[in-house]
């Protein structure tokens, strides 16, 4: 069983050229899909009358905010998006469904940013969350019925939907039902370090380098740490247009 | 402005300009508050809570 | 098994006031929810930056106008009410998860509509169509795990997402799993003719007076007879707020 | 505006201000047909397509 999590350019180039039934057929067993989209909303956010807020994080990361009318948006939109994927792979004869609802998360009360006066300060954290659980049951009937579950980045916590990370939930996903492979879907095709790829890594190695590591790819490091954790036996970080068997392997050990 | 540590009692200097939230350090002792309230001179502060990154998508 | 169909007012009452989980825990069987939503788009269409379109058919009913913005936006709106009703069931303890992807339908090529000079014209169907599909191994396997799928009145035909009648999804997912019952769910408390409520009809019954029956009421005999035709065993058409056991109940025999 | 009914032959009058896609019907044999284009005075038809109703939410 294999968790493909897609999302960023990759996922917008998917969509637009009606080709990720390829990746799909390259793969000769179960998986599920979970998508991100927060490049999607931002850049089609005028045909959604949506106006992005962001708030910057002490260590410098713009990130969105999530006040109630974006929640609102933001779910409709990964829904929007997740109904393309499913749509994608039916017209190609994959059987996907759309399958949300499995994920809580834990709301986050606070979020540190940094203020006008360049100073530290807490506001409230509006709709983001932090994943806990992924219900495995949903996904594995699925998956044996020979179906792919496609799942968006949205949770429940705190009594409402909450905006999680989509490469947080796609570890959630893969850990809940024990995939064997969890792969990012990337546009660079594996893990960068000190100018070269890096082939094949252990967690150990990992964490002594995450902090070397750019915004974006560290994110699919620590889910990756997670997955392993538990007990995905491998994450794959790799793009789509090279080999997939390609790119970076990450074991607990090697 | 100003306010003291409830730690180590030591003074902590608050910019004027400071907003409710905003966070400040001793520079004593090194803990860190969340500025609760302001009123007139008066800066209450309470023990910051630590909050990972999660940001959502 | 039991599909339940909630559309109309009723599903922006139990939205507002969160009482959805109280009909579910009134039953003692796997059950699965369609719902509508037309009423809740048009009701918020302007937070959603959405003017509605309408045409009016010969016979001088208004109905929606599907054209390829209104479609995304109508999913939009259909998945975010969906998400509604699954969290809501989810804070009460029920499972419920979100099943989309499983109606297949085909496109209306041409709606017959009154022009301006008050004619009869054709004119491009847009997105709406006719389910004609509805997959019942998801459901069915989601149901026996345990959980209630929560359906959305979107279906893919014709290489697109379409905007299908919630009442006729509801038919075609009763009849696909060959439910015991669909309930209709509505503000009245079952089928009113010649001013007394209908107690007990077979379908024959119902095709006889199905010309004397308003607008909304009749699309729902409709979809019963269908129902009926594919397997179910009895349609009921109620309100949730009387007495679930009464209302209507239709047979193709009584 | 006249045009001739495929079926029986009969003139069918079509109203000056008719547009493209607007359904007439032959009032001698009751054939429908859609007004397929319309070029100065020559109106060409085609038999209506039967269309149930089917509106969607
Ligand atoms: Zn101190
Ligand atoms: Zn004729």
């Amino acid at each position: 069983m294999k968790v493909i999590k897609i999302g960023g350019s990759i996922l917008e180039k998917f969509l637009e050229n009606d080709n990720l039934y390829t990746v799909i057929e390259e793969l000769n067993e179960p998986v599920a899909i979970v998508h991100g989209g927060g490049n999607y909303l931002d850049n089609h956010a005028d045909s959604f009358n949506y106006s992005p807020k962001f708030v910057t994080s002490p260590e410098g990361i713009r990130s969105r905010y999530t006040d109630r009318s974006t929640l609102e948006i933001f779910t409709m939109v990964m829904n929007l998006i997740n109904q393309k994927i499913v749509l994608n792979l039916n017209r190609h004869g994959i059987k996907a469904v759309t399958l949300n609802g499995i994920l809580k998360a834990r709301r986050k009360e606070r979020l540190i940013i940094l203020n006008e006066n360049n100073r530290k300060m807490a506001i409230d954290g509006g709709y983001t969350g932090r994943v806990e659980y992924s219900d495995p049951i949903p996904v594995r009937n699925l998956m044996d019925a020979g179906y792919i579950p496609v799942i968006s980045p949205v949770a429940f916590g705190g009594d409402s939907c909450l905006n999680v990370d989509a490469d947080r939930a796609a570890a959630y996903v893969a850990g809940s039902i024990k995939a064997d492979t969890l792969t990012f879907l990337t546009n660079v095709n594996g893990l960068y370090y000190e100018d070269k790829i890096i082939e094949k890594a252990d967690t150990a190695y990992i964490k002594s380098i995450l902090k070397y590591i750019g915004n974006g790819m560290d994110k699919k490091l620590m889910a990756s740490i997670e997955a392993l954790e538990m007990g995905v036996k491998q994450v794959t970080i790799s793009s789509p247009f090279h080999n997939l068997e390609n790119g970076t392997v990450i074991c607990n050990e090697l | 402005m100003e306010t003291k540590c409830k730690i180590c009692g030591e003074k902590i200097s608050v910019p004027d300009d400071s907003m409710v939230g905003e966070l400040i350090e001793c520079g004593s002792c090194g803990m860190s508050y969340e500025i609760a309230s302001i009123k007139g001179d008066i800066v209450e502060i309470k023990p910051a809570e630590n909050v990972g990154e999660d940001w959502g998508e």
